[in-house]
């Protein structure tokens, strides 16, 4: 049975200095001309938990945007190759949704299935995360419909959720969650009798996922579905780059005459030139082929092969999409169709 | 908007256009989004109120909405420049496509043709003549717009949702994704990043119709009009050129005089 | 994988003093690709040469940089000594280390880091370079030639006599041009149209030659063997194959008080005219702005007049076309008229006229007959002063440059008059006596000492009229630069020779390059002095810079020879550095997306459509493709293509990035 | 402290500057050693992304030269180019890049003196401007994991 605490609503800020005094970066949502994003703040005034979702995942911690691989030199007629030695930032994510926790493990599925990824292996083992309840959803929201809830703990460390009172109920869930009380022993006090999901908006699942990823293999070939529903996408990658889950990378190597640089940038498979051959073939030509390859991929192959839907139905990339693709709409067509 | 679907029922019934590329209602009630329409007793799927701003032509060079066969576009002011602009780049012909045009206040518009065309979008403003961000940015010093703009592109994710949605991004293959010699830093880093915006906002010199889809699109909010948009200035404050008013325009960079601006070389 | 050798070339001590080639060829060795980096004394000599073949040879290069002068200099010389060891020579590229480097830079570390620079550039460079093969485009054996005077003549005649077509252009109703204005010639006075007009005669009538005469070029297309020009003929307002030269109408014409060109001023001519009476075609034309009846629509004397019935009110331009291979523009010069000269009074002084107005003067057909007399009054002019050196040589007024023929023309003037009026006193003022030439020398010293010319060294300040006489105050530099002021009654200036009126717009149509002054531009001073840099295009004459008739007779000549050298092939080669539009697989076929924004940036307009069609017929999409026959290579429309879908053979993207990234 | 060598990378065409700066040589007119002078045939081939990648390489600042107007060997290849040039320096001046460091320059074949005097006071002005450090910091920055947004 987790262990349960009671964080008074003063006490905070007060946790984020014990944190940064205990040696971590704090990342936590943080307005950015408008936008809420996952940023590092020095104290409680730069944190904004007032979004239903930051616009962008905290993905970046574990799986940056960009990041440096593999160096080279070029020596007189040699190429010298160094593995980039990195130390991994010991990070607190803080006021992350239940939906966005839960997506670190399902991206350590891909890092950690054939071969370890160093790179995210320590970042992720240098990462804390303090979850934080929802307290409101919108129509985008469908945690509950992939297997999560407004109140899940399963993906934080330590995970807070907002009482009436305005005081935090704390669940330790981890041993890094009970690193971080340690900081601050003196903060959290007992808990009493709480009932959490009556503090938890109300998120009634919208299909039955087992029923989809049932379906899925027979509808690959199922191009009127697919070519229909990718009809209005406009072929960029920002579901792919918002959502929480999305892995899929690029390799770009950065090269002057004295060396190089081999980084890790994100990708998406909603691009065009994802899968063109070098030969002019393209297997996805079409914008149907790639969304269908979105949907099998997170909805088929992933919990197929590792065990996870690689979605956790934070509604992101619906929210995003500048042509207004709704994947929870797309997903319940999916179920429905016959 | 009544007028609207009959219309687009009318043409479909016909057989004028095989589909109707419109706007219909989006998954709340703040968004419109593309709809397709194909049958003529689906046209009352379409709307047209403030919600719809999405410039629609941006479809019409797409390989799966060509294939449907000749469409009739629902087009807004900035849409209807891009329909001229697209002609100018030979990648429309006159007869290619039917206009709905919508007027600024949400009236459909008989256009039969690109003359039409070219003169109702005369007596259309654009942005960038008023736009007073511009203004702003540019009473600045050179050492803050430079961490202005650096903040903003230290945002941008590439993930080419303004390429994505600008209609004059036709182009099979993105410069960006040439890689013999690779132009551009790829990565989403800064400076790639600066790389990239200035690169696209000068491969769209001479031809932005500013219909502002590039920043309204941009999941992290960078106002990329701004760049397009100061050029469009330029080319008409230097050049006198507009793009997006003449089915038959010169692109401003294909084009010159021998007296053109040189003060700033010696 | 590539092989490249690395040649650096010490150019003596050009090279070697100032850049460390030993240290340079030591550290491009180290270069990837690079296999032979070695350096010598003279690389353009044969065993410089021959250590490169010997290099491609034994080492199996891919690919050559050679470290030396500038590639505008010695390029076309490794390349043929790569092609001749089985390189092909577009993969040889020359890093310049002597003009861009040794001679501009101190003996210092920096300058020899620059040279290496330099190299890795080159060599970067030419890793991506690929094999190119010359293209091969048919010449059309027609020449043009613009311009009239004794240069285009010749060049004329010795093109037409070797056996190709020439079009002739000239300006005038008459060719001639200022030849035929020259009484008589130095340095043998022998009478200047006694031995134009059977040439300009004989230009007429060459079966070879189409004559233009008071036509101008209006348009050049094209390319070398392959230009196309536009001609406009003026109005005449004569029809020509009527008119049988008789000057009826001329004689007839009732306005008769314009000033005559050919006489620079100095006589009247009638509004219908022929220039001259040796005019060569001897038909008139009507000065439409001078016409009384174009003016105001009454008169029509020379209508009435005419036997023949060839006037032609209502004529139009005509504009007529021809397939040219080469283009000889010959189009001359003009001299400086009084009015340029504020100190010698602005042109207000009848009495002080151009060498041009005196050689009408002295002319047998001139408006005097050849008798002295002086423009003012008719009077003989007792006491006449010559300036050389008016306005040439003279930075103050724009003019640098020695206008070259003034000392041979004034020191004849003087003897001339001297002929003319035994009890004349003649003067020449003279900055220095350039008489270099064959027989100018003792021409000059004729003048001195047989005829009595009085020469003084020194500048003429001033000129004024007192009491009807010109007042010339100067200074004798000789003497210490004592004041003189000399009473004149005639004062001709040996005015500057500057570029004809029209010169720049006539090098902007056809493309050459010209210098500050309107001249056009040889295409090298010393060994390509009747080229220019457009290929197809020869000077010849004064348009390229002051010359007296022999030296634009031979130039002209030379140009003919180039003309006829080019005319000896049926097709010619043409480096293949041109612009490509790419090709990909399918379904693609091109990258290019067909928008042909870079049509109109073509200077060429050599980017044309063409259409991909699948197996069934159908079409696929509409590309760009360049006409490898029209492209010159600038490379405009690649920078252009947003997509990169168009190409520079030569300087591709690939090379020319791969130089920037290795800086 | 030794002082700050401006790195300057230069595009000439190939009939007018290059040429020019070869009569520079000619005429053993002396000038700075800080330029690498890359030729092109013309100035309408000089890609705008090129002076972005000599910036990337590390340049202070880039001479960007060809024919006068009315001299281009190709005709109107100049004339492209300034309008290039018009539009390319108002956007990075628009994004705050200081223009000063991109020099645009008429030299003609003719005008070696003219070529030396540009390199000379171009290497001055970007000696005094100094390192151009705004694109290095971002050049640096390139290798950073973002991490965050």
């Amino acid at each position: 049975m987790m262990e349960t605490r009671i964080l008074k609503k003063q006490a905070l800020g007060t946790l984020l200095e014990r944190i940064r005094g205990g040696g971590f970066r704090v990342l936590a949502p943080s307005k950015n001309d408008g936008h809420v994003v996952f940023k590092e703040v020095a104290t409680l005034a730069d944190v904004d938990c007032e979004a239903i979702q930051t616009t962008l995942s905290p993905k970046a911690a574990v799986f940056p945007r960009c990041e440096e691989l593999v160096n080279y030199t070029f020596t007189a007629k040699n190429v010298r190759i160094e593995d980039h030695e990195f130390q991994a930032t010991p990070t607190v994510l803080f006021g992350v949704r239940p939906c966005d926790a839960r997506s670190l493990a399902i991206l350590n599925s891909v890092f950690a299935w054939d071969v370890k990824d160093v790179f995210f292996q320590k970042r992720l083992e240098a990462t804390t995360v303090i979850g934080m309840s929802c307290t409101k959803a919108d129509d985008y929201c469908f945690c509950t419909s992939v297997g999560g809830s407004p109140g899940d703990t399963s993906g934080s460390d330590l995970s807070l959720t907002l009482l009436g009172c305005g005081d935090y109920l704390a669940e330790i869930v981890t041993e890094k969650g009970r690193r971080i009380v340690s900081l601050a022993e003196d903060l959290f006090g007992p808990a009493g009798k709480v009932n959490k999901e009556e503090l938890l908006p109300k998120i009634p699942a919208k299909f039955d996922v087992k029923e989809l990823t049932g379906k899925l293999p027979d509808m690959f070939t199922r191009n009127e579905i697919w070519a229909e529903q990718a009809m209005r996408c406009i072929g960029c990658s920002t579901c792919a780059f918002v959502c929480p889950c999305c892995a899929c990378f690029d390799i770009q190597d950065e090269a002057s005459r004295q060396g190089g640089t081999r980084l890790r940038c994100w990708d998406s498979c909603g691009h065009g030139q994802f899968t063109l051959h070098a030969s002019g073939h393209n297997p996805r030509h079409s914008q149907g082929d790639r969304w269908r390859q979105r949907i099998m991929h997170k909805f088929s192959y992933f919990p197929d092969r590792l065990g996870y839907i690689a979605c956790v139905g934070c509604g992101r990339c619906s929210r995003s999409c500048p042509a207004d693709m709704n994947l929870l709409e797309h997903l319940e067509s999916l179920v429905e169709a016959k | 908007m009544e007028e609207l679907r009959a219309k687009a029922k009318e043409l479909l019934a016909a057989g004028t256009v095989k589909v109707v590329v419109g706007y219909g209602e989006g998954s709340d009630k703040y968004r419109a989004r593309a709809v397709f329409v194909r049958k003529a007793e689906q046209a009352d799927k379409l709307i047209c109120d403030a919600r719809c701003q999405q410039n629609l032509a941006v479809y019409l060079t797409r390989s799966e909405v060509k294939a449907m066969g000749k469409p009739a576009v629902v087009a807004r002011p900035p849409a209807m420049r891009t329909l001229l602009q697209l002609a100018a780049e030979r990648q429309l012909a006159p007869g290619d496509v039917v206009v709905l045009g919508i007027s600024a206040d949400g009236k459909l518009l008989d256009l039969p043709d690109f003359k039409a065309i070219e003169s109702y979008v005369a007596t259309v403003p654009m942005d960038w003549e008023s736009n007073p961000e511009l203004a702003r940015l540019e009473a600045m010093s050179s050492e803050e717009r430079w961490a202005y703009w650096k903040e903003q592109f230290s945002h941008c994710i590439k993930c080419y949702a303004c390429r994505s949605s600008c209609p004059l991004c036709y182009c099979s293959r993105c410069t960006v994704e040439c890689n013999q010699p690779q132009w551009i830093f790829a990565a989403p880093h800064t400076l790639g990043n600066l790389e990239w915006h200035v690169m696209r906002a000068m491969h769209l010199a001479g031809r932005c119709i500013d219909c502002g889809s590039c920043s309204d699109a941009c999941p992290v909010g960078i106002p990329l009009n701004l760049l397009t948009q100061m050029l469009a200035r330029e080319v008409k404050s230097d050049f006198d050129q507009v793009a997006g008013l003449s089915a038959d325009s010169e692109y401003a960079l294909s084009s010159f005089k021998p007296d053109d601006k040189e003060d700033f070389i010696r | 994988m590539s092989r490249i050798g690395v040649f650096v070339c010490h150019c003596g001590e050009n090279i070697g003093a100032t850049v460390d080639c030993a240290a340079v060829a030591k550290s491009c060795g180290d270069l990837p690709g690079v296999v032979v980096s070695t350096d010598y004394k003279y690389m353009c000599s044969d065993p410089g040469q021959n250590m490169i073949k010997e290099a491609i040879r034994d080492q199996k290069l891919t690919g050559v940089v050679v470290a030396a002068c500038s590639p505008r200099m010695h390029e076309p010389t490794f390349r043929r000594a790569c092609a001749e060891a089985g390189l092909n020579p577009f993969l040889c590229e020359m890093a310049n280390l002597r003009e861009h480097c040794s001679w501009v830079h101190e003996r210092t570390p920096e300058t020899t880091d620059k040279a290496i620079d330099l190299v890795r550039v080159m060599a970067e460079k030419v890793r991506r370079n690929r094999p190119l093969y010359p293209i091969k485009v048919p010449v059309t054996k027609t020449a043009l030639v613009l311009g009239g005077g004794i240069a285009g003549i010749q060049a004329a005649l010795d093109i037409a006599n070797a056996g190709h077509k020439v079009v002739m252009v000239e300006r005038e109703p008459s060719i001639g041009g200022h030849m035929a204005q020259l009484s008589e010639t130095f340095p043998t006075l022998d009478c200047s149209q006694c031995i134009l007009t059977p040439r300009m005669v004989e230009a007429a009538r060459h079966p070879n030659i189409t004559l233009y005469t008071y036509s101008e070029l209006e348009s050049v297309e094209g390319f070398i063997g392959n230009f196309k020009v536009r001609i406009r003929k003026k109005a005449r307002s004569v029809d020509e194959k009527l008119c049988t030269g008789c000057g009826l109408c001329t004689q007839k014409c009732p306005n008769k008080r314009i000033p005559c060109e050919f006489n620079a001023q100095l006589g009247l001519r009638s509004a219908i005219y022929v220039p001259f009476p040796q005019a060569v075609p001897n038909k008139p034309v009507i000065d439409r702005e001078r016409c009384t009846f174009f003016l105001k629509g009454k008169c029509k004397v020379c209508e009435k007049v005419c036997p023949t019935k060839a006037i032609r009110y209502d004529q139009q331009d005509e504009i007529v076309e021809h397939d040219i291979g080469a283009i000889v523009a010959a189009t001359g010069y003009e001299v400086k008229g009084t009015d340029f000269f504020p100190e010698y009074g602005y042109g207000k002084y009848k009495d002080v006229i151009t060498g041009l107005q005196f050689e009408r003067l002295a002319s047998a057909s001139g408006p005097t007959q050849g008798v002295m007399k002086r423009p003012s009054d008719g009077k003989t002019p007792e006491t006449v002063v010559f300036i050389a050196c008016a306005g040439s040589r003279d930075p103050a007024k724009g003019i640098d440059y020695c206008s070259k023929i003034c000392c041979m023309y004034t020191a004849k003037h003087a003897m001339l008059y001297k002929h003319k009026v035994h009890s004349g006193k003649a003067y020449v003022f003279y900055m220095d006596i350039r008489a270099g030439g064959k027989m100018y020398e003792e021409f000059v010293r004729r003048a001195i000492e047989e005829d009595g010319v009085k020469y003084v060294r020194g500048r003429v300040a001033r000129i004024y009229e007192e009491d009807g006489q010109l007042i010339v105050k100067g200074a004798d530099t000789l003497l210490g630069g004592e004041p003189l002021e000399i009473k004149a009654d005639m004062v001709v200036l040996a005015s500057a020779m500057v570029a004809s009126p029209g010169a720049e717009q006539l090098a902007q149509t056809l493309k050459v390059s010209y210098d500050p002054y309107y001249f056009l531009s040889e295409a090298h001073p010393k060994l390509k002095p009747v080229e220019t840099n457009t290929a197809g295009i020869m000077v010849a004459g004064a348009c390229q810079a002051p010359k007296d008739i022999p030296e634009s007779v031979a130039q002209a000549s030379a140009a003919a020879a180039k003309v006829a050298g080019l005319f000896s092939q049926s097709e010619l080669s043409r480096e293949p550095i041109i612009a490509v539009v790419n090709r990909s697989a399918p379904p693609l076929f091109s990258t290019c997306v067909g928008c042909f924004l870079c049509e109109s940036a073509c200077p060429y307009k050599a980017i044309e459509r063409e259409e991909i069609r699948g197996r069934d017929g159908q079409l696929i999409k509409t590309v760009a493709k360049i006409n490898a026959g029209v492209c010159q290579g600038c490379g405009t429309c690649v920078a252009l293509c947003r997509s990169k879908s168009i190409d520079l053979q030569g300087y591709t993207n690939d090379q020319v990035f791969a130089e920037v990234m290795a800086l | 402290m030794s002082e700050f060598e401006p790195k300057i990378t230069a595009f000439v065409c190939n009939w007018c500057t290059y040429a020019g700066a070869d009569l520079t040589g000619t005429s053993r007119i002396k000038y700075a050693t800080n330029v690498r002078a890359i030729r092109l045939p013309c100035t309408g081939r000089i890609d705008f992304m090129l002076v972005l990648k000599a910036f990337a390489q590390g340049a202070d600042g880039v001479i960007i030269s060809g024919c006068h107007p009315g001299d281009c060997h190709y005709t109107a290849g100049n004339y492209h180019a300034r309008r290039r040039w018009v539009l390319f320096r108002s956007l990075l001046g628009f994004v705050g890049v200081d223009t000063r460091r991109i020099k645009f320059a008429w030299v003609s074949a003719a005008e070696g003196a003219k070529w030396a005097d540009l390199v000379n006071e171009t290497v001055a002005e970007i000696r005094q401007l100094g390192p151009f450090k705004q694109y290095q910091e971002l050049l640096a920055l390139r290798h950073q994991p973002i991490e965050v947004a």
